[in-house]
């Protein structure tokens, strides 16, 4: 491979970034992240390439991980597009996972993000946290019912397997992959009213 | 046994204020020190972060006190006022003359009747009221001005430039003010209890230092106590 | 995009409109100073002086909503002025094609030929070209059309082979070029003007510099973006760019072409992928019960006379295959019907349609996918209000959005709100795994670096985990047409655990028979070439073949096409061929054969992408998109020399001036905007006849008497979208905390309003309360002879969120749409405006 | 390794801010997270100025230009890193102290004494602080520090590494200005009259070198920085005191042994006959004669 890092890069190994990325266990959520101990923020940090979660320039990123925590997410300098560089909202792709609390100094886990499956019972003004067995199992049985009660198999002599009673909406966010499984379960489900973000 | 005279000088409320004053401007000495010689905040940063702290605490002190003992006894700070915005007599003149050739041959030379405040005393201790205020009002500036309000830097500047040219000022005449009423001077032996004692001055002493106040404060008698020694 | 972000650099003369693309997509201010260090000019056109416009080296204003005249006259001018590039389009477009004797346009009613005032829609006979001759496909053995009769492959009729009547000289006053030269003539400089509300200079002088690109050797790009889109004639606001491009020949040069700058991160991909009401992987047609209620249908209706669509019966017989799996036969027509078809309204059923279907009630569940309408989609009040009916809805997002809490808006009243909602949290992009579509067509792998926190999961788990549970209860239970769930193929599994790599290998096209998921071990094609229509070959999206075609290291995505990281540059033009991968086959600028004149010789030497030297196309920097060479049986390869089918994606394979493509018009025609301050004085319509939506009582038109000031809506580069995924970033609160709305000195000085004051805008669908930026960045215009004054909005908050909070500006706008893409027109409107 | 310096182009800068959110990333500094608790300045330039934990600003200034737009200038408010910087010379405690290698003007925390004379010496007002509030404590220094850690592992400072359009460049100073010096000429020829390189003398040479599109006005930056001359005075007051010092405890010493042996007799006042009486030998001393005015 004809990689020019452009001296920027020093300690760790991009190489890690086939392989190790489906050998990641869970590990401990503790943040090391202290600058004032005088270390390098990077040491012992593995590399993962990624691309930026914003507008479509694709830009490349580098996660940088230490014990199972993200540590620093910067710009890919050998990326052609972006060249290490990256926008605002692209440069606060760390604070989507992690933040510093102003009060503490401290490194946190990002307290907007949900991170637990909820529902919101009809009629009830709040949520209630539930186990991912119970949500799929309360959308899978809404999902059936309705298909089984809209769903119209023959219009006119034609096969047409459609049900117009439920919509799925997004995926410019998804990778590609997620995108088809997506589509494929809605479609199979006899779903027409798919759409994404192509119009906003 | 023998029953000897003391002219009451100071009350106990002054000597409690000038007692508070004495302390917090020690305090701030040394710990402003902190910042004004970097070497000493260098060689402990942890004792000049406590420094720091503490210099905004006894600064809060140092400027209260004195106001809150004037307007406890607004009588007494007037006359206070009065004893040193006073005309100067030919006396006071002489006292200034005399006072460099005094101080370094106190056994040859005499100097003249005082009123209750000397003439020295007026301008040394004005230099420290002066100096007092001065260090007060910049310090507030300074303090205030870059947590509570946004003082422009150049007001800071300045107020930074108040403070330390104060602090030199008040390093001298709180040095010289130390050396006479402390009493390591020898003829002013014993003026230490004025602040830091009775607050009363014995008749001889009286009469050597404030010849004119004595004389008159015993004639008046009210403030002469009799005791036995 | 033609092109790519890093081929920006190449242009001589970059034409930025209806986008903001430094703010917007900051990446692109690289390759663009890139151009302008090597001598290039920069034009702005934009209705406000955004950071991008402080950048040019001209700018221009523009009403919104009024591309189609500015592009109209810039055509007008082109023709005029003879600055077109003629070789060019005498050769790779349509413009000696000789139309229907019957297409004609009327300024006078504002219809093109074909209108059927009682369907309301074109007729659109007379939009195709005289014939010439006929004649059909050769599917004899050894013919280049044998595979139609191989075993496996469904039965059709193959289309006939069109030739269109031509006139070489472009003086047939029926040929294309006369057509569009006399449609485009009523776009004179004074009327541009008195539309746009720019001056005569500063036009003259954007023309001038863009035309500039007609000569041979120079090259001007297009950047745009919603600007250009978000109208209810957007589609056509795009094929007018494209119509100014073919004219300068700037399409499939290097530092050509014309460039949507998409939004977002992957909808590159959502767009592949057909989450689409219309659409098929891959760019093809989803199945409906008009062209193609059967798989035979299907083919006839979809397979091209010529160029590279006659493949596509190819394309999707391997879908199904990869869709049904050993289910999908040549008997059972591959499943096809199993697929839902798209009943006669599928346009309702797009997303503004939902929100009618949910307000009816006859929508009953829905799914939100990161995505958030209740503040990304025009008319947001009465979106939310439509919601309310809904029985259920899910979300899957990082962050509790204002759609996943609709029932909880400010507005609404939750005790009332029956509705079930389903948050499930989302994994973020650097907790998983899989492959990313940039604008420019790179299909990029980005690789997980870390567990989801707490119990986040990844979308392809949560799909894999409903749609087990979906399969397991149509299993028990059975239902209407179970098999259509049942007979599905969903084996995307390594090591018994979902997982993005099958679904990769469904991507690029395998060989059925000799590949077994299931052990990991596949036989990848190398390309889509090799996609069979008989059942052989597998591939979900055929566009995406030869990205992941490593059948060595099918678990590798490093050892992919998709996960190359070298940075070859041959030509030095930025193709970076060796880097990721480019739908289609790796090409990174499309329609190449268009980069080199009739002989195949470059138009500019330094800006090679392909070049016959004689007896082949010996320099290909880019990978042709052309008929290079054809297979021999014995395995060699024979080169074709070089022709005047440039554009093989059509079956003409020439470029379209005037085509039947789009619903609306066969050539762009200026309307105005639902809500407009002002009459169209192109022709007699106001709007475009065929604008969607705009009779739903929820649309609620203002007029100008009532709301007399321009509205438009956009992002900052400080914030993404609805805001969602931005506050909940402190960095990026802290840089943009506040909602504002911008507006001239002059209307504030109306309006008595000063910087900073919270102002109310409103009309008849909504009222929402901004801090006012008051600049002189923002100016009135004069539209036929009128001030007209205008105001911009930035659409990036709602009420959830706990770092920062606002309001739905899309409560404003209007939603109504394209009758091509459905989108909505958010660009422009019209409201009033008052100190709060 | 060279001196170095970062260099803003401002125009190419298309004030996205993005170098502000890297800064804010890699040193992660927080930002306010109460509820709309962010200060917002009421323009794009956001937030208002250098804060605790805010190191970089991109400045906004806009000109009506006389048709169409504004002429507007993006400027880059930080640290200048001065070669001649005054905050390094006024610190007391060594917490504010230059790179010797890179020129860049860089603090250490644990040093900080919070007196913040490093403020008052700017003359960019740059230097902002932690804790600041009544009691004082812990206040600590926050300013750019050219991302040194950075520097010294072979990168680029955050915000220079994160620059899309490239207006932001980090390298040898020399090859800095010449770059600065090319793109002035270049505006020039484009008609930006008033395009000039800053910082190629400033203060002794700023680290932090900029091009401007505009004129100097609309960047808020100083023609001719200067420190306050009042703090220049620290450099007489120190030496004036020590001296001062050492030669009041000198004559207080003299005046001590002078003294040394000092006795004065015990006194008393007759108030009746207003005589001074030395106590121990029954004698008038002075006799005090009230008639003639004596007191």
């Amino acid at each position: 491979m004809n990689l020019t890092r452009r001296g920027f890069f020093k300690a760790t190994a991009l190489a890690f970034a086939g392989s190790m990325a489906y050998e990641l266990s869970a590990q401990s959520q503790a943040f090391a992240v202290d600058l004032h101990n005088g270390e390098w923020k990077l040491v012992n940090t593995e590399e993962y390439t990624n691309i930026c979660c914003y507008c479509s320039g694709g830009c490349g990123s580098i996660v940088s991980v230490r014990d199972g925590e993200v540590i620093n997410v910067e710009g890919d300098p050998d990326h052609p597009i972006n060249e290490g560089c990256l926008c605002p909202k692209g440069a606060a792709m760390f604070q989507l996972r992690n933040i510093v609390d102003p009060a503490t100094n401290e490194v946190v886990h990002n307290p907007e993000r949900r991170t637990t499956p909820m529902v919101r019972r009809p009629g009830a003004t709040e949520w209630e946290e539930i186990s991912w067995e119970e949500a799929i199992e309360g959308v899978a049985r809404r999902v059936k019912d309705t298909r089984d009660a809209t769903l119209i198999e023959k219009e006119n002599g034609i096969t047409v397997n459609y049900t117009p009673a439920i919509g799925s909406l997004g995926g410019s966010q998804q990778n590609s992959e997620e995108e088809y499984l997506i589509l494929k379960m809605m479609r199979s489900l006899g779903l027409v009213a798919i759409d994404n973000q192509a119009r906003v | 046994m023998a029953t000897k005279r003391f002219i009451k000088r100071h009350s106990l409320q002054t000597r409690l204020t000038h007692g508070t004053v004495v302390f917090s401007c020690i305090w701030l000495m040394i710990s402003g020190l902190f910042i004004f010689v970097p070497p000493l905040a260098a060689a402990a940063p942890g004792v000049a972060q406590f420094m720091r702290v503490t210099h905004r605490i006894v600064g809060t002190i140092f400027i209260l006190v004195p106001i809150i003992s004037a307007i406890a006894a607004p009588g007494g700070f007037k006359a206070f006022l009065g004893k040193y915005f006073t005309k100067w007599t030919p006396e006071d003149f002489e006292f200034m003359k005399k006072f460099v050739p005094y101080m370094l041959g106190p056994k040859r030379v005499h100097m003249p009747d005082q009123d209750e405040v000397k003439s020295g005393q007026r301008v040394a201790d004005g230099m420290l009221i002066l100096g007092g205020i001065a260090m007060g009002v910049s310090g507030l500036v300074l303090w205030l001005g870059t947590s509570v309000f946004a003082a422009s830097p150049g007001t800071i500047a300045v107020m930074r430039f108040i403070h330390d040219l104060f602090f030199m000022v008040l390093v001298v005449f709180v040095a010289a003010h130390f050396y006479l009423g402390s009493g390591i001077f020898q003829p002013y032996r014993g003026t230490r209890k004025l602040m830091f004692g009775s607050g009363e001055v014995p008749e001889s002493d009286a009469l050597y230092h404030w010849g004119f106040w004595a004389r008159e404060e015993i004639e008046k008698g009210e403030n002469v106590v009799e005791r036995e020694v | 995009m033609t092109g790519h972000y890093c081929d920006f650099k190449n242009a001589d003369v970059i034409l930025t409109s209806g986008s903001n693309n430094l703010e917007n997509h900051p990446v692109s201010s690289k390759w663009v100073q890139r151009a302008l260090d090597a001598g290039a000019t920069w034009i702005v056109v934009d209705p406000r002086f955004t950071r991008t416009a402080s950048q040019a080296d001209i700018y221009c204003p523009i009403r919104p909503g009024t591309d189609i005249a500015f592009y109209g006259g810039m055509i007008n001018y082109i023709i005029e002025k003879d600055l077109w590039q003629h070789e060019y389009v005498e050769h790779y477009t349509n413009a000696t094609f000789i139309m229907d004797e019957g297409y004609s346009f009327d300024p006078e009613t504002g219809f093109f030929s074909g209108w059927d005032e009682s369907k309301k829609a074109y007729d659109k006979h007379t939009w195709h070209y005289q014939v010439e001759s006929e004649s059909e496909w050769d599917t004899s053995e050894g013919g280049s059309f044998a595979w139609v009769k191989d075993p496996g492959v469904p039965e059709f009729t193959p289309p006939k082979v069109q030739v269109a009547r031509k006139d070489p000289t472009m003086q047939d006053p029926q040929c294309v070029w006369q057509l569009m030269k006399k449609h485009y003539s009523r776009y004179t400089i004074e009327k541009v003007c008195e539309t746009c509300g720019m001056d005569e200079d500063t036009l003259i002088q954007v023309y001038e510099a863009y035309a500039s690109t007609g000569a041979p050797e120079k090259a001007g790009t297009i950047l745009y973006a919603l600007g250009q889109t978000q109208h209810t004639y957007g589609t056509n606001n795009t094929r007018i760019m494209t119509l100014v491009q073919l004219l300068l020949g700037n399409v499939g040069v290097a530092g050509g072409g014309l460039n949507a700058l998409r939004g977002e991160p992957n909808v590159q991909g959502a767009t592949d992928m057909a989450m689409l009401v219309f659409d098929f992987p891959g760019y093809l047609r989803w199945p409906n019960v008009s062209e193609s209620p059967n798989l035979r249908a299907w083919c006839e209706s979809q397979t091209y006379y010529g160029g590279f669509y006659t493949n596509k019966p190819k394309f999707m017989v391997s879908a199904l295959k990869e869709w049904f799996g050993e289910h999908a036969t040549v008997e059972n027509d591959y499943g096809y019907d199993w697929l839902p078809k798209i009943p006669k309204n599928g346009g309702d059923y797009t997303t503004m349609g939902t929100f009618h279907l949910m307000d009816a009630g006859t929508m009953k569940g829905y799914f939100a996918w990161g995505q958030n309408p209740v503040v990304s989609d025009p008319n947001s009040a009465f979106n939310r209000r439509a919601m309310a009916n809904l029985e259920w809805l899910v979300v899957a997002d990082w962050v509790e959005t204002a759609t996943a809490s609709f029932w909880r808006a400010p507005d609404m009243k939750p005790e009332d709100i029956q509705t079930e909602v389903y948050f499930l949290p989302a994994a973020l992009i650097y907790e998983k795994s899989g492959t990313i579509a940039n604008s420019g067509r790179w299909l990029q792998w980005r690789y997980k670096a870390v567990e989801p926190v707490g119990e986040a999961k990844p979308d392809y788990e949560i799909a894999d985990m409903l749609w087990t549970k979906i399969v397991e209860l149509y299993k028990a239970e059975g239902g209407p047409s179970a098999e259509s769930i049942l007979n599905v193929k969903w084996d995307y599994y390594v090591d018994g655990k979902i997982d993005p790599r099958p679904v990769a290998w469904a991507f690029n096209g395998y060989k059925v028979a000799s590949s077994d998921m299931k052990s990991a071990k596949m036989d990848l094609l190398p390309a889509f070439a090799q996609l069979k229509a008989d059942g052989s070959t597998a591939c979900a999206i055929w566009i995406y073949g030869g990205y992941y075609n490593n059948s060595d290291a099918p678990l590798d995505p490093a050892a992919q096409p998709v996960g190359r990281r070298e940075h070859d540059d041959p030509g030095e033009l930025g193709l970076y061929p060796k880097w990721a991968f480019s739908w289609p086959a790796n090409r990174r600028i499309i329609y190449n054969r268009a980069s080199a004149d009739a002989n195949g010789k470059p138009w500019n030497p330094k800006r090679v992408l392909v070049e016959w030297n004689g007896t082949e196309w010996a320099t290909r920097n880019d990978v042709p998109d052309f008929v290079f060479q054809t297979a021999n049986a014995d395995g060699t390869n024979t080169p074709v020399a070089p022709n005047d089918n440039a554009f093989f994606m059509k079956p003409e394979q020439h470029a379209n001036f005037i085509s039947y493509g789009l619903a609306d018009a066969a050539l762009p025609e200026h309307y105005e905007p639902f809500e407009s301050p002002t009459k169209n004085t192109f022709n007699a319509l106001q709007n475009s006849p065929l604008m969607k939506f705009a009779d739903h009582p929820s649309a609620k038109k203002g007029d100008f008497g009532e709301f007399p000031i321009v509205a438009t809506t956009y992002s900052i580069t400080e914030h993404w979208q609805t805001g969602a995924q931005t506050r909940m970033c402190p960095a990026l609160n802290e840089i943009a905390p506040r909602q504002f709305i911008e507006m001239s000195m002059e209307l504030a000085e109306e309006k008595g309003i000063k910087n900073g004051d919270e102002v109310i805008v409103w009309n008849n669908r909504g009222e929402v309360r901004l801090n006012a930026l008051v600049t002189a960045r923002f100016r009135p215009l004069t539209v036929n002879g009128e001030t007209i004054h205008q105001v911009g909005m930035i659409h990036h908050w709602d009420w959830t969120n706990m770092f920062s909070t606002g309001e739905v500006v899309n409560d404003l706008t209007p939603n109504v749409g394209d009758p091509n893409s459905f989108i909505p027109e958010f660009k422009a409107f019209l409201v009033d405006v008052k100190k709060a | 390794m060279a001196e170095k310096a970062i260099m803003f182009d401002s125009s190419r800068c298309s004030a996205c801010k993005g170098c502000q959110v890297a800064c804010k990333t890699w040193n992660l500094l927080p930002s306010p997270i109460e509820l709309n608790s962010q200060k917002w300045s009421g323009t794009l330039q956001n937030p208002p100025d250098l804060d605790e934990n805010t190191r970089l600003v991109i400045s906004f200034d806009e000109k009506p230009r006389e048709k169409y737009g504004v002429d507007w200038a993006f400027g880059r408010r930080g640290c200048s890193h001065c070669t001649d910087a005054p905050c390094v010379q006024v610190c007391p405690s060594g917490c504010m102290h230059k790179d010797e290698e890179t020129g860049f003007v860089i603090f250490d925390t644990d040093l900080c004494t919070g007196c913040q004379y490093c403020h008052m010496a700017c003359p960019f007002d740059v230097p902002r602080y932690h804790n600041v509030g009544l009691s004082g404590y812990n206040i600590t220094v926050n300013k750019c520090t050219a991302c040194i850690d950075r520097v010294r592992n072979d990168r680029a400072p955050a915000c220079v590494s994160t620059c899309q359009p490239g207006a932001l460049m980090f390298g040898d100073r020399d090859e800095m200005l010449k770059i600065a010096h090319e793109r002035v000429d270049l505006l020039k020829e484009k008609g930006f009259e008033a395009a000039r390189v800053y910082g190629e003398n400033e203060m002794g040479g700023l680290h932090t070198l900029r091009v401007l599109k505009y004129p100097i006005e609309q960047y808020g930056l100083p023609e001719n920085p200067q420190t306050s001359p009042l703090l220049g005075a620290m450099g007489w007051m120190k030496p004036i005191l020590g001296v001062g010092a050492v030669a009041l405890v000198g004559g207080l010493g003299i005046s001590f042994l002078t003294g040394l042996g000092y006795h004065r007799d015990e006194m008393r006042y007759d108030e009746v006959n207003h005589d001074i009486i030395d106590v121990d030998t029954g004698e008038t001393i002075r006799h005090i004669d009230k008639e003639a005015g004596e007191r």
